[in-house]
């Protein structure tokens, strides 16, 4: 069965685990995302992540359903956090298995590949100075450009612009 | 005749904005190009908006010529940053 | 810090999945061998593992070693089962954190790809029919050809030919 | 002078020779290669052991022109099936 979640408690990742497995499946991957303490050179002390939740969980399942037919087996279970994160908190789990690795390994890593394309989910980095801003993103299939950058390695932060704050 | 829709700003949007939803009424056959074009045409801040947001209308992404319809949820989705 | 292991005992995941992780990590990969209830279209009920001990512990050792210098983290650890398991039995559990996502992926498949071609572990397959074969393995690096085979695809059971036993 | 060395046998091998270790007793400066062709020329059930076996010299794999000293722990690895 395939299991597909938004949640703002925390994630634990023996629960994503025990979603998968079989008796036919000889290869189980789990891959955890956590709040890393830096990002692009700068200490990070947490992550707020903000999601269009009516619209993530259909897309998260879409994904895993897509994962599935990849992986032929219908065992996938990913759980997307939101809300304040601490350092090594868990964003995201994405369990698989399947009675052979090869197939295993490659739908993980097209489940997270896809949410970091069009899981509209947001984050924001909280740096240790005490500044924060949006995360910049990717730009989802079928849409534009994102708003006015200074380069394409800058941070989205258009309130913080529009304030005339820190770039 | 009118067509009301109601959208919904996210993250970067949403604090540009000052705002998380507007509900915008658009006459004729609206696209989702005459609705940006519509919010656009407002001045600041909803001139920093993109001229090619990526949308998704009733929770699918969209392109710019599809038709809305009364009723239609239409969200601005800036660049995605999940996992 | 680098974990290597070879045991008598249950694998228990939570035990390897934490022996990896950091701050500094905003990726943890776990794989885990489970032995199904399939093979080859043949229906299997157990699995006896064989290890020539005082070498896999020093070859799982170095297989970490350079797959965390692939990963460019200290955090690999690995845990290899010998004896009898059961059908859903973890055979093997590779846990991996890394800064970044795409060398967490490199560095588990490394070592999954690293066991299966050099670690000296040999599995013996229980038939659901009564009968049992050595599972047809890979020779190892710098090995000759393997004994006598009726065929590539063939198990290697020479005990079994030696006594004129079913092929 | 003879070089004495000890040989371990492993699933596969273990099974067709009835053990899983051989003290050998070999002359001159051997080779992995001359303690396979001393085994193999014992007949059955030895004779049925590969020309160019996996070997192990002390817990590392060695090539077949590798010189043996006494006291060296021979393993003869049967193609191997871990994971």
């Amino acid at each position: 069965m395939i299991h597909a979640s938004v949640q703002t408690s925390p994630i634990v990742p023996e629960t994503v685990l025990a979603q998968v497995g079989s008796d036919q499946d000889g290869a189980v991957l789990l891959f955890l995302g956590m709040v890393r303490n830096h990002a692009d050179g700068r200490a990070v002390r947490g992550m707020y992540y903000d999601a269009y939740e009516a619209m993530a969980v259909p897309v998260l399942r879409e994904i895993a359903t897509e994962a599935s037919a990849r992986l032929g087996s219908d065992r996938v279970a990913v759980a997307h956090r939101t809300g304040d994160l601490a350092i090594g908190d868990i964003s995201v789990a994405i369990a698989v298995s399947s009675p052979h690795r090869a197939e295993a390994y490659e739908a993980s890593r097209y489940v997270i590949e896809e949410i970091k394309k069009r899981l509209p989910v947001w984050k924001r980095e909280h740096y240790v100075d005490g500044e924060e801003a949006w995360v910049e993103g990717t730009v989802p299939p079928g849409g534009g450009a994102p708003p006015h950058r200074a380069s394409p390695e800058a941070k989205t932060d258009i309130a913080a612009a529009a304030r005339g704050g820190t770039p | 005749m009118s067509v009301s829709v109601r959208t919904l700003f996210f993250a970067a949007y949403r604090d540009l904005l000052g705002t998380s939803a507007l509900d915008v009424a658009l006459e004729g056959q609206p696209t989702v190009a005459d609705l940006v074009r519509n919010l656009r045409a407002r001045g600041a801040p909803f001139d920093a908006l993109p001229e090619q947001p990526a949308v998704a209308v009733n929770r699918t992404y969209a392109e710019s010529s599809e038709l809305l319809s009364s009723g239609d949820e239409v969200a601005f989705i800036p660049p995605v940053a999940g996992g």
